[in-house]
């Protein structure tokens, strides 16, 4: 079986975005990572009955806090201003992350540098010998669902795909992504492989021949 | 997803498994969900592995539940007392089994299991018959023992009010294993005296997080109630 | 140093509470084991400020409960209703077990079938092969506080000392017990030995007539 | 013994020894005790260290303490940030240690030293750079790295309203470390907004009970407020 690409170009971040929240079933129970994978909220339906998880102690996150609404007591992850939605609650730290690591999320979507084929997650950490290295719930999130899903562009800026066969960064966490999400094509990570559940602007064929890894076309 | 809402107990307990270890709140009458015990009774699942402070008490609840033959086994930290005659005389006939766990190391294991934490030292038990043959370890100098977290199938509880959500909060010590116990089985079933709206419970004083609870069953019966569905459950037996 | 008898008879079982509740300090967090230890509240002045603790998630707890006050919802470690004090708290077993393993407690007071030299507790199990084990919070209480006290008869029903050189029965925990108070003597447990801080009708040297280790006069 | 109320945040931190580790709670400016932080950093101790989840922001709170020259070594999770320029530079020229942990390992660890539990076995960070040279080990087919208790001399925490037993309760996700920071320190000190009678807070609703809290003080300072007292701060060192 082979699929066709279902846009005419790669998607913007935004329209990422939405893709990925196209695929977050209703009722999930969803932390959402600092940076990009904080605007997958925007494109969740209002009748979605996604319920977001902040680690920093909260459940039923609301959007960004504007104007009369900002409150320093209520942050987010990210150290957003953020609101309350009707039937939240907050708890203390230890409790926010046995949630995680207990697995009771549906879904946690992460940023990262590089995926393996295996899974394994590379997002903290550069290995720059000149970096601050800083982890944050990076490697708790990593293991805190059944379902990890990654957003990322498919490509760094040198060109060099970041699904690879072995990650080069430092590891967050071992075969613990289920999917990738990228602008130029969503991968499911199975035992038997990489699939390709979808294309945007681009063949199969045409990211094999990017990509380090068989392909298999879902 | 937020908790299925449904009408009685016995529909709460639709399709539990031969063999399923299921996590039972309650420390003596306060905080135990005598209606779901009941419904799981009645419901007919065998071989049953029983995690709860105790053993039961009288004919009724878990009394109940192990005279119908249900129980394979059971996990606690106090069987003996002056009623618990059903698992008293099953115990020294040999028919059912019994492991014997300290009080906080059963909540800390229980509490691990849904944190996600596969083992835990804890000082509770070094040097007695409940630490043999488990592993020691000192740590900062002071010695420790091995605990493993102890996860379930099912857990039934009893809070005192939820919201649509799943928000639960207790009454008082009926509080108890309840908190610990909806995060650490596979379904979370929860008895509770009344079901209010969402932004019925205030955020900051919600116990059990809503993404804890599976099936939610108003059942507010009190003592008189309690005992007659007793009776009907017998006579439907 | 000698000390005499402070009183004429030993102490009867409302006596022994009262004496052990005059050497809990003012303002101290405290676990009151089942039975016999529960009566040391009814001694407790009431400008004492003391805080006690009940391992089913209380701290807080007040006098027996009576009549209107009998609330199913609230009972003590021994399943016996009790009352609510001004300043109270609920939490759950694993935080009420925390607070214990801890160390938070300032004193427990645990019943006894026998205690050794080295403060080493069996209060759980006869050892009888017929018997029943249960052991409920005992083992947890035994590391619970700094101050240990156990309460007990000195002798048992066949005039067997209960304070010995090794206990013969299943140990509760190892070299936890601070003190403890008999119905004939309060001994310390000390590096060096079992200290007599105070006899009841009897001198030190009747005392050391009938128990098996080297007593050590306060 | 009931917490000790004092008028001032400095009196709060009387007697800090040379050397403590202290535990500071908050996530970004919530929950964080900056009346507390510039109290420890006018008291003069040194050799500090400090566990946060962060290492210090811009001039203020835990970064003015580091810039003062009073801390040693940094636990935290993520040191890193677009304003923490003191910590940053003070690494870079190896004059403070950094232990970096995992979010939730860290507010784990400190639970676990409030709970009385030496280590305990997490998922967290196994093949990792952060488990190299920890114990792994495989329970129930999955692999868990030991992760120890992380105990601490003192502990400075922000809640909202406390009664005169101590009972705290926090606001919004303020709470953060507050709860489990309490637990785990010879002395625990809260900065909290109110302090009202004993009965003004409902027992259901206490999240940090009294038991955990050693030093109490009011201290509702508004932003115009703090910096005011952080300029007087900075005038008398």
């Amino acid at each position: 079986m082979t699929i066709s690409a279902s846009t005419e170009a790669p998607l913007d971040r935004r329209a990422l975005a939405a893709r990925l929240a196209a695929d977050i079933p209703r009722g999930s129970y969803v932390n959402l990572g600092i940076g990009q994978p904080t605007t997958v909220a925007e494109f969740l339906p209002a009748d979605a009955e996604v319920v977001l998880h902040t680690e920093n102690g909260m459940l039923g996150m609301g959007p960004e806090a504007r104007g009369d609404d900002i409150d320093d007591d209520l942050v987010n992850a990210g150290k957003i201003h953020v609101t309350e939605m009707p039937g939240a609650s907050y708890f203390h730290h230890a409790d926010s992350f046995a949630m995680i690591r207990g697995g009771h999320l549906d879904v946690c979507v992460l940023g990262a540098f590089q995926v393996s084929v295996r899974g394994d997650l590379a997002n903290w950490h550069t290995g720059d010998v000149d970096a601050i290295p800083a982890v944050g719930g990076a490697m708790d999130l990593a293991h805190g669902a059944e379902n990890v899903y990654v957003m990322m562009t498919l490509f760094d800026r040198t060109g060099a795909a970041k699904l690879v066969e072995e990650c080069t960064y430092p590891l967050t966490g071992l075969a613990c992504v289920r999917r990738v999400y990228t602008d130029h094509a969503v991968f499911e990570i199975r035992d038997t492989g990489v699939a390709v559940l979808e294309t945007f602007g681009c063949t199969v064929a045409q990211l094999q021949g990017r990509l380090a890894m068989p392909l298999i076309p879902a | 997803m937020a908790p299925v809402i449904v009408e009685t107990p016995d529909e709460a307990l639709v399709g539990v498994p031969d063999g399923a270890t299921v996590l039972i709140g309650g420390f003596g009458n306060a905080g135990q969900p005598f209606a779901l015990i009941d419904a799981l009774r009645r419901g007919g699942a065998r071989d049953l592995v029983v995690v709860n402070n105790n053993a039961g008490n009288g004919n009724h609840g878990i009394a109940a539940l192990i005279a119908a033959g249900r129980v394979r086994k059971v996990i606690c930290s106090f069987p003996r007392q002056k009623d618990s005659w059903v698992f008293d005389g099953l115990y020294r006939a040999g028919q059912i089994e019994l492991e014997l766990v300290p009080q906080g190391t059963l909540a800390e294991r229980i509490r691990a299991a849904g944190a996600g934490i596969g083992g835990f030292y804890t000082p509770t038990g070094v040097g007695t018959l409940l630490a043999e043959g488990k592993e020691h370890r000192t740590i900062d100098g002071r010695e420790y023992v091995l605990e493993t977290a102890l996860r379930a199938d099912l857990a039934l509880i009893k809070a005192y009010r939820a919201d649509r959500a799943g928000n639960l909060v207790y009454r008082k010590t009926a509080r108890n294993f309840g908190p610990v116990m909806a995060t650490a089985a596979t379904v979370t079933v929860a008895q509770v005296a009344e079901i209010v709206d969402v932004g019925g419970i205030d955020p900051e004083s919600v116990v059990t997080p809503g993404i804890y609870v599976d099936r939610l069953v108003a059942t507010d019966l009190g003592p008189e109630q309690l005992a007659e569905s007793l009776v009907k459950a017998e006579a439907t037996r």
